[in-house]
Formats: C-alpha cells, structure tokens, sequence
C-alpha cells in the first residue's frame, strides 16, 4: 500500500529526499514555532494578570495595618 | 439662532490610560469656557474631540441637539479652530495665507478684507514679506487675523497667546469679549489670566481622577 | 441681528471647486517659490540613469535591452522620493490641520495635493525621460510612447503613493516605511508602463498597454482620494 | 441590528466563545495534518514526471493558498473594525498578519526548493512565485506600520487602512504579474500548467489544506484570546476569569 518498499527509501525519497525534508521540515517548524510562540504568550500573559491582582489585593488589604501581613507568593 | 454644544460622559483613551473619563461639558451661545489642567492631562485632545477632529472616543457629542457625525458639514461651516502651530506656511506671504482661508472657506476672493483684517491684526507694512521672515508673534497674529475675516460662531482656541506680546494679549482679549458678547462662543486653553473677561466658566482636567 | 451676528450660524459652502483651486495654485506658488528644490527628482532621475551604463556596460546594444525598465524604474523612484514633499511641510506648520477641518469634501483638498506634486514631480520626468532615453541608446520609435506611458504612469504613482505619504506623515522617520508600504502597490504601473515602452521597440502598437494604464488611472483616481482622506484622519490623531 | 453587531463584537463574548471552538480546531487540525502528512508523504504516489520531489506539493500548495486566504481574512477585519468600530476585529487583524507572513514564506521556501529539482536553480520569476513575493512585501509593510505608531490605536487604523488598500490590489497585482510572466515566458517548466492530478494525489492535498486552515482558525482564537487579556487586562470580568492562577 505504501509507496515505499523499505525505510531508507522512504527517507531517500528516490533522490530528492533533501528537497522534501527541507520543504516539510521548515514548514513544520514554522507552524511548531507559531504555535509554541502563541502557548507562551498566552502563560505570560496570565503570569502578568494574577501579579497585578496579586498586587491590589495586597494593597487593598494594608491601608489600615502598619505592617503588612506577608502574601505567600506562589509561583 | 443659538449655538449649544454638549458633551455627555466624555472619555478618551491614550495609549491605555484615561484621559478624562464621564466628563460633560455644556456651551451655549455666548460662553468662554477654559479648559485648564497640568500638563498632559488631555486639554489638546479634548479640544480634538469638540472640534470635531478626533473621533475615538466615548459618550455623545452633539451640537444644536444633533450628534456632531450627523451635521459635521454645519458644524465645521461655524468652527475655527487654532491650534499650537498657528497654521501659516512659511514661503508664503500673510495676504496669501489668508486669501487661502477665505478660498477654503468656500467665500469669493476679497484682498481688502485681507488687508483690513491683517491691519486689525497689527500686521500693517507686513502684508508682503514672506511669512518665513516674520516674528513668531507676527505668524500668531496673521493666525489670529482669521478671527476677524473668517467669522464663526464658534472658536476653539489652543493656546492663542503664546508668543503674544502685551498688545497683542489685549488685542485677543478683547477680540474674545466682544465674540461672546455678540453671542459668539469659544473654548480655550491658556495659562494666561483672562482677568478682563466676564462669563468665563472653567473646566478642570487631570484632577477628577487624582 | 448685530448683537448676535457673532453667533449667527452659517450653513456649509459649496465652494469646493474655489477651494479646490485655491489649494492648487498655493502648491504651485510653494513650489515655485522654492524652484531649487523642484529639481530635485529630475536631477535624481538623470543620475540613476547615469549609473548604470557604468555599473553595467557602456555597450548601446546591452542598454537598449534594459532602457525600457529602467527608464521607468528611476522615475518610478524618484516620484517616491518626493512623496515626502506632499504633507511633510504642511503637518510641521499646521496648515494640514486646517485642510481638514475646512467645510470641504476632504478628499477634494488631498486631490489638489495630489496634482501639485504630479505637475511638479510627475510631469517634468515624464518630458525629461526621451532625453535620457537616448543616453541609454532607446530604439527610435518608442519615444512617444514613453513619454505617454510616462504621462499617465506618473499620475497613478503620485495618487497611489500620496495615500503612503499621508499614512506615515505623522512619524518621525517615515521616510523608509514609505517606500516599503508602496512600492508592492507601484508593481502593476511598472508592467505596464514598460510593456508599453517594449511592445513600441518591437513595432506592436502600444495602445492595449496605454488602455491599462489609463484604467489603472481611473481605478486610482476613484479610490485614492477618498483613502487619502482616511489616511490624513488617521495619522493627525495619531 | 447595531446592538446585536457589538453583542457579538464584545470581547467578553467573544472570548467564551473562542474558549468552547478552540479544541475542536486544534483536534480537527491535528488530525488532518497528521492523516495528510502520512498519505502525501508515504503512501500517495510519486508524480512520473518529477519524482518523489512532487510530495512538496502537499505543503506548498496549502501554505501559499492560506497565504492569500490570511490577507483577505485579515481585510476584512480591518473593515469591520473600521465601519464598526469593534475592538475584538482590529485585534484579529492584528494576530493573522504574523501568521500570514509566514506561510507566505513557508509557500516560498517550499516553491524554492521545490524548484531546484524540476530547473536547477534556487529562485525562478515563476508568475506565481513573483506573486508570493509582493505578497509578503505587502505583509511586512502591513506588520511595520501596525508597529510604527507610539498609539496603539492610531496604529491599529493605519495599518486597516493598508490592509484593505493591499487586498484590492492583490488580484490586480496577481494579473499584472501573470502577464508580465507568460511575455517573458522563458523555456523552464512552470508551475502554473501541471496534468490534472488523480485522486490519490489531489484527496491528500485537500486533507492537508484543511489541516493548515483549522491550524489557522486554531491559532487565530487562542492569540486573539491572549490580545483580550492584553488590552482588556483592567476589565472586572477579565480579571475574574478563573484561568488566571491566584
């Protein structure tokens, strides 16, 4: 059913084998690269939004009380 | 046939910050309104938005009860706007600028009127001298010439006495008294005291959301 | 009335051919005024020109292979170049405001801008390029059509690019950013510009191409103004 | 009408909605991409003509249509953020045109390399290359200008204003183009004419396709979900979403 008839003429690709893994190879890293570039973007943002509210509720709490109780800072 | 712009809950954005947020500003025939605040707290965009100029911004504008998107041609026919940089090309000679306002005003030609308005301006003997070579005083005052030969019901005015010596404030200054009381209306932004003027109602930026 | 003429409200004008006008002849008299400066892209264009029988090969029949293209590719550059003239000086001294808060269709001000910089950019390396259309050894023939091809080219370039120069006429260092915004939009003037100039050295008649262009013309003549306008809007709030 | 536009436009709204049809994009995207590249590359047959190099079809083809597809998606955004001023449009445009600029390069590498078997050199003036190339032109300068603006917003306008002045002069670049090549038409081999493909050929090039756009579709939700928590970061409900960690 395959194309091929073993491993290694699969990866030869009958001669071209250079040109198609480059071709494949640049895609699927571009669409990778998106890909992992947009999951990061999206942890820092959060990462960003929980400090600051992080942040005003620490400040909301310590108007009153001269010394700040300690925020456990988790990660 | 009187004038009346209003603004309701006003509020405009920069660059993530609130300028001014649920400001209402109301101008009817007659009135100066200042816009006073420290320095970047919105008067230039403000002025933008009543003028017409920006229109980003949250809340109704409306002018004569109309929303300003609606009669923007009747609107822009009564405003005059100056803003910081007075609006006058430099190769060009005072009678040229002007003659150039009256044409974008949609009015005939009418070089006399130029002059006498220039004259008014205190620009006599300069109508042909290159602007390029005047004073910053002189190209505020062929700015302020505008005033007079371009009437409008409405003047928006950003900063009109920089560079102004002591007669040239108390030409503007009376050239404002005698607008309103001839039922004209102005918005202006300025740090000069405008002690001579009566109806001079305020508005204070930058310090409602301190 | 005359307490309150001051307040009296005016109704729009419909002056806007006198503006038009207006707008046009102060271009004309800001350039004249300043006639050094309008030289400027000829003298760009004839250097470009000069260049390349030196980089290249001074050989006539070499040239005459790449005259078309490249006649047209340097006055395609050097109405680039001057695209920067259009708004620049009148957003520095705050006429530009003023342009747009008249009581006028905008996009007839922007058209007035427009033919300024055409009659003052367009136009003269237009009638220049026969001249140095022989420096480059151009088959005989073809200089009409270069020159007409040229005419109408020119006058795509300056309305396409305007909407460029209004884009970026708020920034700073536009002047790159310009180029790079426009010249993908310069690319179908530039194949039809010189396949007209190609198809007169091979004896075809260049009409078909002259059509294009003109329609190109008109495509940009019904657009241009109007995103011009939009442009405007967009980089004085900026 | 106009309550029900900016219902629709909120980012709120917008947001849970992405949040349900995310998965199903990427799970739609994963398996087509995964199912087309095993049958382009293994099992569909090698082209008589150019061999086995013919399998790069199956990538050039979807990355250069996408590319097209990006641009006039991103247009249209602009347009409605211009006409309707909604917010969540604007941010659209402004995630897809990264993504667009690089399946346009993704079309061109592939187009190259692709070439260099069938004519022996790296960059041919195919018609359709040459196209590629003015696209991603218009791409850059789309990105740039978006970027050029100390404001955000007037950045956003700018940068609408170009994209729907680029997508009217896609076609008439695209035919100029087309010209321009078949009056140079030189003797190498082009893209453009190919025998009709059969079926086993072309059913693995129509999964790929659907795997590039539910891949596109995918992205564009979760990056335009980010840009909400970007801009809209001070909002109540933003900062009551329970994905944000406390």
């Amino acid at each position: 059913m395959s194309a091929f008839d073993s491993l290694s003429a699969f990866f030869a690709m009958g001669g071209h084998g250079v040109y198609v893994w480059s071709a494949w190879g640049v895609t699927a890293a571009l669409l990778s690269l998106c890909f992992f570039q947009a999951r990061l973007e999206r942890r820092a943002l959060l990462k960003a939004l929980s400090r600051r509210a992080r942040r005003e509720r620490a400040r909301a709490e310590t108007p009153s009380t001269p010394m700040p109780t300690e925020e456990s800072d988790d990660a | 046939m009187s004038l009346r712009l209003q603004a309701r809950q006003l509020a405009c954005e920069r660059d993530d910050r609130w300028l001014f947020d649920g400001l209402d500003v109301m101008l009817e025939s007659g009135e100066i309104l200042r816009v006073e605040g420290p320095n970047g707290s919105g008067k230039t965009t403000l002025l933008k938005i009543l003028s017409g100029q920006l229109d980003d911004y949250d809340g109704a504008l409306e002018f004569n009860g109309q929303p300003l998107r609606a009669c923007r041609d009747t609107f822009l026919a009564n405003l005059l706007y100056l803003g910081h940089a007075p609006g006058v090309k430099a190769g060009l000679t005072p009678l040229e600028n002007l003659a150039w306002y009256q044409a974008l005003g949609g009015e005939a030609p009418d070089e006399a009127a130029c002059e006498r308005a220039l004259n008014d301006a205190g620009l006599a003997g300069f109508e042909d001298t290159p602007a390029g070579r005047l004073s910053a005083g002189q190209n505020r005052r062929v700015a302020l010439a505008r005033l007079t030969l371009t009437p409008r019901a409405l003047w928006v005015l950003d900063e009109p006495f920089t560079a102004l010596d002591r007669e040239g404030v108390a030409m503007l200054e009376r050239r404002l008294s005698h607008h309103a009381k001839a039922g004209g209306s102005v918005i202006i932004t300025t740090h000069h005291a405008l002690g001579g003027l009566q109806r001079v109602r305020r508005l204070r930026l930058g310090e409602a959301l301190a | 009335m005359s307490a309150s003429d001051g307040g009296a409200l005016r109704p729009p004008p419909h002056g806007a051919g006198r503006a038009f006008i207006a707008t046009l002849s102060r271009g004309l008299r800001l350039a004249f005024r300043r006639r050094g400066e309008a030289l400027n892209p000829l003298v760009f264009y004839a250097l470009v020109i000069t260049l390349f029988p030196i980089g290249i090969s001074p050989d006539p029949a070499l040239l005459a292979v790449i005259a078309p293209g490249l006649l047209w590719v340097a006055a395609l550059l050097a109405a680039l170049l001057s695209l920067d003239t259009l708004f620049r000086g009148d957003f520095e001294d705050g006429s530009l405001e003023q342009l747009i808060l008249a009581p006028q269709p905008l996009w007839t001000q922007t058209l007035a801008k427009v033919c300024v910089h055409w009659l003052m950019t367009g136009l003269p390396l237009a009638l220049s390029a026969p001249l140095l259309a022989t420096l480059l050894a151009l088959p005989a023939g073809s200089y009409a059509v270069l020159t007409l091809s040229l005419v109408l080219g020119s006058a795509t370039l300056s309305l396409v690019g305007a909407i460029g120069a209004a884009l970026t006429v708020g920034l700073a260092r536009g002047g790159v950013l310009t180029s790079l915004l426009i010249l993908p939009l310069y690319i179908p003037v530039l194949v039809f510009g010189t396949g007209a100039v190609e198809a007169a050295i091979a004896g075809q008649s260049a009409l078909p191409y002259l059509a294009i262009l003109g329609a190109l013309l008109a495509l940009s003549l019904m657009l241009a103004p109007w995103a011009i306008a939009a442009s405007l809007r967009i980089s004085l709030n900026g | 009408m106009w309550a029900i536009v900016h219902k629709f436009g909120s980012p709120q709204w917008f947001y849970r909605l992405s949040c349900r049809l995310e998965p199903w994009c990427w799970v739609l995207a994963a398996l087509s991409l995964g199912a087309g590249g095993v049958w382009g590359l293994a099992l569909a047959p090698a082209d008589y003509q150019q061999g086995e190099s013919f399998r790069i079809i199956y990538v050039h083809v979807p990355a250069a249509l996408l590319a097209q597809s990006v641009f006039i998606a991103m247009a249209l955004a602009s347009l409605v953020f211009m006409v309707w001023k909604i917010k969540v449009a604007d941010m659209a445009a402004a995630v897809m045109a990264p993504f667009g600029a690089a399946m346009t390069f993704t079309a061109l590498f592939s187009g190259a390399v692709w070439g260099v078997p069938t004519w022996g050199t790296w960059w041919v003036w195919d018609a359709r290359l040459t196209s590629m190339l003015i696209l991603l032109f218009l791409y850059l300068g789309v990105i740039a200008l978006r970027g050029a603006f100390s404001s955000r917003q007037s950045g956003a306008r700018a940068a609408s204003v170009l994209a729907m002045v680029g997508v009217i002069n896609i076609p008439i670049i695209k035919y100029s183009v087309e010209w321009w090549y078949t009056l140079h038409q030189s003797a190498t081999f082009s893209l453009t004419e190919r025998p009709a493909m059969p079926a086993s050929m072309w059913l693995p090039l129509l999964i790929m396709v659907v795997g590039f756009y539910s891949f596109f579709a995918a992205l564009t939700l979760l990056r335009v979900r980010s840009e909400i928590l970007r801009r809209e970061g001070d909002k109540r409900w933003v900062r009551a979403l329970k994905e944000i960690p406390s």
